[in-house]
């Protein structure tokens, strides 16, 4: 084999061997692909239950303040992903070294999906965006190695996608107590984020298509903001006295 | 291809295109008989309170007529072949989950579930596999349900009716933490979910206004 | 349960019932299309493999004709077919009764892959078209139970890219011995499947975008065909004195 | 987003627009130079065969000098990044695969192996993962080369060269049964590799015409 | 080919090319008149309601002045061609349907008909097969119509005008009742049906806000 | 909405409705008729030159029979509707148009004209206005034709037959002539007519090989 | 080739591709500066009213700075070549338009004509042929500016700024008539142009919102 | 909108689209003269070699007859705005340097250089900047030419001219070198020219049946 690899080729058969060796080098790169693309499909799916968890546990019907919520849903996140970083903890092996980027395509669907609910998480923690370092520290082992180098378009296209979640949480979270605050705070982020990702745009593929969505979660905030500042205003009592008097009147 | 081949393949086609037919026929009449219920149910907008009864006695017949259509539809389905055609008439199974969904809001004020939603469309149990309603196409109903609802919010205040923007508000406020409990691939469903806020919005805002303006008197 | 299934929902806790069994139905119906997706996934590689065996095999450079190299090509491809049946029959408990339906779309690919890699074996050995009873047969268990219904549509569309590979394998066994004979069997054997599919196009989705290919295809053997008869044209010997004339000319 | 992070990410990006602007500019450098040897080797169409050591030779240079370039590229990409860049240059180096298993058909009547081609293009086992030659670029490299060949089969004939077609068709034989191993994907090699089947039957055709015509005189 | 059927086609695909060319021509012409008519009425958005009749009034010259290009268009059409031609003016058409009857309900609150409409519109019964208003032009026309109405009942209000809206929804109610009872296909036309809802939902919220003021009372 | 009007408008679009069904029934029909005449010529390209002629003659009644079709679509058509409607059945025309062109070459190897074509389809003179054979319908059909022949010259070669192509390419040399004078818009039958210049050339390399090795002579 | 023919056309590719290159630096230049530009006027969305000006000044030196890139540019045209490379900065002059118009609307509450916008970029009257703002790129920043201004209307009331929507709907109204006498083309600048319609309702609606509450009073 | 500033927009908008109607119809006359001439050039493919140059002949008339259209134009590009409209005339223009050049070649078997071609299309040396011919549309025009003389060199054999092919392999093969020398971006050129490899192989198996045959000597 070897002199078949560092000579011209005078038999049929050293052709043959060659090839045969080819064979197996793209029948294995194949099969990891294969593996790879079925994590990631696992990872999306999970991502997106966890992000309806997210949704679910932050609006319920409870007597707590947003705040308590949020906090609630952001530790049972917390449980849902760590069991996709074990996913991802399961394909270090195959995106060793110059692998990564051999099968980033085949990942990277299923790793925006998973920085779309984390940064979800963090957000409803924190209501802070969460950093590069941070979300590649949750993809480390126990050493701090990295599973495989998390690239900044993947990073910056998986927090493009949570500004829409943060619009539904807005519009959700805008008609219980303290949601008009929490709106109009997601909604200043969410403007930020915009102008943040804006200057980025012609450097990243694809998040120029993203900014557009989220200048249009942008503007239902807006519009949802709007529609709070226009009811009261025919009041002259402040927001809390308001909400109370409603509450009373319905809670009958 | 073997003539005996061909002509079973043949043959195999041609009841499903003649099938496909029937089954087309009588969706089509599926389709006219919930469009005839909408029409009329369309009529609560501009209905005060108390003639909202005779209303819906008078779409009832319409909703029991159902079940000759969703019968000879169940009759034409083969075995287990339930989700091979169900697409043709979703749209219509919809339309009348919502009707029969809304009649029971406007009598009761409940939650109709699934299981008597079938049954007032005339499904039986033991049709499963050839004719059944999936939770799916109840839900899409339901979200209809939630969007006209908003739209009688509005309404019954302007006919100055101000407790219905309340109870409204209650039943819209249930379903949605049902809704929540969905785990929803990026389909209609969860586009039309997404919307579902808006519709609960608009009602907060009425129950708002009218709470404000102390036009209702809670108990 | 049962009570809130049955009758109208009048607290917040019997709808919040109604849909957790909502939940619980949506995500095993999802569980089992991902399933499903990555079964079919796995089959249509299988399926591209015997393919390329197939053809490996069948035109080996051996001394052997067409027909013994053809024979044992199909041989080979029973093996790694039925490794793909077995995926099938892992399926069964996935399909049963109305799942198929409800779950067809997931599994069509691989399926027609499949059917696609067993016609093409089915011709090597016997020169004819697989029945759409052969391939059904080939989808059950012992007992002759089907593991699901063959739709006649994934017959046929799988059918539809045997004729693909049938050209390439009549333009690689053209220039050997026998191969013209072989090339203008395929021919005529392409023609007739072209005719037969005719018909049906206007009752099978996706069949008429399909036989466009398989008319190309057609045109290529013929093409190749013709090449021949013409180049033989300006000699008055028979074709197989022809042929041990340059196999002569060459081997020296 | 938190100031630092802001500047840490643009940094990043930056390096990455700079970087992709070098990169691109030598891979001008390494196509210009490709074409060149190319265009060269186009003259063997019409060379007579005693002239075509010397045309070989003449390209020679061109192909040591290809190492400047390979070397300035893998200088440029960062360890394991290889993979992340290779689109850029990938048509070049299979441009340049084929120019050197032309070169060495032409001088020995044998194949190059990936390795020997790899050399012959200045690239150093030591570089993997910065800057290699994958498998798939040098099987397209031969596809090129067999697309040559059947050209050259055809007109060594006119030259009045009744040898090299049956020279070419053997060597071609040979490399469809290494092709003929594989399992490729749908992509780009599937279908050129379909092609190739088009190229061995014009060569088979050219050693038909000319066994028949009796022109060659196998030893 | 034969040279006297070469002729005849030849004939007869040019005269088709020339007559697009001057039907392009005339129906330029319909789509500036119609525009401009547009541009007038759109002014109602701003105009308090007691200068509502006379703004009308100044379009209704524009109005008659169509009676030109409709005969125009009539006169190129060759008999029995209405329907080879007319997607050439169809758009134009529905537009200035929309004028005319919103100029009608802006006079009389009434919906005009499509025979009145065809007649406003200058055309006359007798051009049939060569140049006629079918239904599905003139109910685009009343869609176009409802969205305009919509607007209207905003716009009113913040003039103060109060009454308005409450008319509109009146007459949009009555019309989409109408329109609920056609049997349309899944078009265009039912698209744009469906979407009429929007707009009715817009108005009652209008009309909500003004009654919930007590700004003016819905009968 | 006026009820006399709501009438009238519900009955025209009704009446639509129900006309495309019978339309789109018999077009079914006339589809599965030229389908079926042209898998038979399709025989063409395996059929020795002297079995043509009867392949030809077990078409005919297939081409006869036709006319039950056309005449059944002609009766439905209302006076003066025949371009509301003939996108439906332009398509089958177009292959009936090719077939029966094409048994006309075989059989007496000259162009059928516009005028025999349709009367060889059973489309009588006096049913224009209702239905007839548009220039642009004849045109595509005589394209197909051209796209078959080149199919054909190259099988009639592996049939041992040698002068069809030169009949085929004298055939479609003066067709091609024929149609480079028309002036036909940049659309489908222009695109069409370009792409027919790879058909010549086609053709132009069967005559070629067969006159290189003088296995026909070309006029 | 002829020898100098082919050094002449050789030139003249080559010096294509280097001004091409050239220009696409100082355009990414260009978009760099009108992007940042962009970036910070969006902060009125956030900005109480009396803080407006100062975010306006701050904005201004970018402006001005813009003229070093559009010289630049200038610079690079050959005499007359204006036409062949506008279409690669087009999209940045635009947003530049935007920025300078909505500026102005901010400081002045006017409209900036065709002539100040082009100074304001730096522009001058004698570079035409080589670089000038042409009519059509002028129009697209306006559209920009009334979507921009329709989401300030909304914005200003939740900021409590009750008068904006009413002066901005004035200023869009007047913009919006000017524009409908224009005779434009059917391509981008009309679809875009149609669709403000969109932003006229939404500001009419935010108008009518404040007026309804009488927070306001449109004149 | 300021009323002067308007009628400066509507004026240029409205000069424009004039223009515009005015080009049009001017490139639809030189696509007529163009088309015609390229199909009398049409005829060499079946013209014995003794009868080409009296056929060439007939078409010199139409090329000076250009002259007339090109210069209609000139005349009507404003100063500075050829590369505004020059997309327009492209095409033709192609098929115009396409006929010129193949006229020189069969005349005097020599390659038209871009000068003569320009002038032998009327086009004078001080019109640019109005109009004048770029080296990309010459080089369009010289792939077509090579197109059309790979099927000359089949059909020249058909007529029992066995040196043409010889003759245009040699002249193929020259102006392929030539192109090979230029420095060609990744558009539709350079895809058209790579492209061109078909026809050289073409050419080469045709020189290579008739040298097998003896039928002609190449040098
Ligand atoms: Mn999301
Ligand atoms: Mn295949």
């Amino acid at each position: 084999m070897a002199s078949s690899q560092t000579h011209s080729l005078h038999t049929k058969e050293a052709v043959i061997d060659l090839f045969d060796h080819f064979r197996e080098e793209l029948d294995e790169q194949n099969d990891r692909r294969e593996r790879l693309i079925k994590s990631s499909r696992d990872i999306t799916n999970l991502s997106k239950r966890c992000i309806f968890l997210l949704h679910r546990v932050a609006t319920e019907d409870t007597k707590e303040d947003l705040e308590t919520r949020a906090l609630r849903a952001a530790k049972q996140g917390w449980g849902k992903l760590r069991d996709i970083q074990r996913i991802f903890a399961s394909m270090k092996c195959e995106l060793e070294g110059d692998l990564y980027w051999r099968h980033q395509k085949s990942v990277s669907p299923g790793l925006q999906e998973y920085i779309e609910a984390l940064s979800f998480a963090h957000y409803l923690e924190h209501e802070t965006l969460i950093s590069y370092q941070a979300v590649q520290q949750t993809l480390c082992d126990e050493a701090g190695t990295p599973y495989f180098p998390l690239t900044i378009s993947d990073y910056l296209l998986g927090l493009s996608d949570l500004t829409g979640e943060l619009m539904r949480y807005a519009i959700s979270a805008i008609s219980r107590k303290g949601g008009r605050a929490k709106a109009s705070d997601i909604c200043a982020f969410v403007r930020h984020c915009k102008a943040d990702f804006e200057g980025m745009c012609p450097r990243v593929r694809g998040l120029s298509k993203k900014q557009s969505v989220t200048n249009q979660s942008l503007q239902k905030i807006e519009d949802a903001a709007y529609t709070i500042a226009v009811r009261s205003s025919e009041y002259d009592l402040p927001s809390d006295i308001l909400d109370d008097i409603v509450a009373r009147s319905i809670s009958g | 291809m073997d003539p005996q081949d061909l002509e079973f393949i043949n043959d195999s086609l041609d009841r499903d295109v003649e099938l496909r037919e029937k089954i087309k026929e009588e969706v089509g009449e599926l389709d006219r008989k919930t469009r005839s219920m909408v029409g009329l149910l369309n009529k609560i907008h501009s209905t005060p309170q108390d003639k909202i009864p005779p209303l819906v006695d008078s779409v009832r017949p319409g909703l029991q007529d159902l079940q000759t259509t969703t019968t000879a539809i169940y009759e034409l389905i083969p075995p287990d072949q339930f989700w091979r055609w169900k697409e043709m008439w979703s749209n219509s199974m919809r339309n009348a989950v919502f009707c029969a969904t809304l009649m029971e809001y406007l009598t009761s004020g409940t939650l109709m579930s699934l299981a008597s939603a079938s049954a007032a469309l005339g499904i039986r149990e033991e049709w499963k596999n050839r004719f059944t309603l999936p939770a799916e196409d109840y839900l899409h109903g339901l979200i209809t349900l939630v969007n006209e609802l908003s739209r009688l919010a509005v309404n019954a205040v302007t006919l100055g009716n101000y407790e219905e923007p309340i109870r409204i508000s209650k039943f819209v406020k249930d379903l949605f933490a049902g809704f929540s409990m969905l785990n929803l691939k990026n389909d209609t469903l969860r586009r039309r979910f997404d919307s579902l806020k808006y519709d609960i919005k608009k009602i907060e805002e009425v129950v708002y206004d009218v709470s404000l303006r102390k036009l209702a008197h809670p108990a």
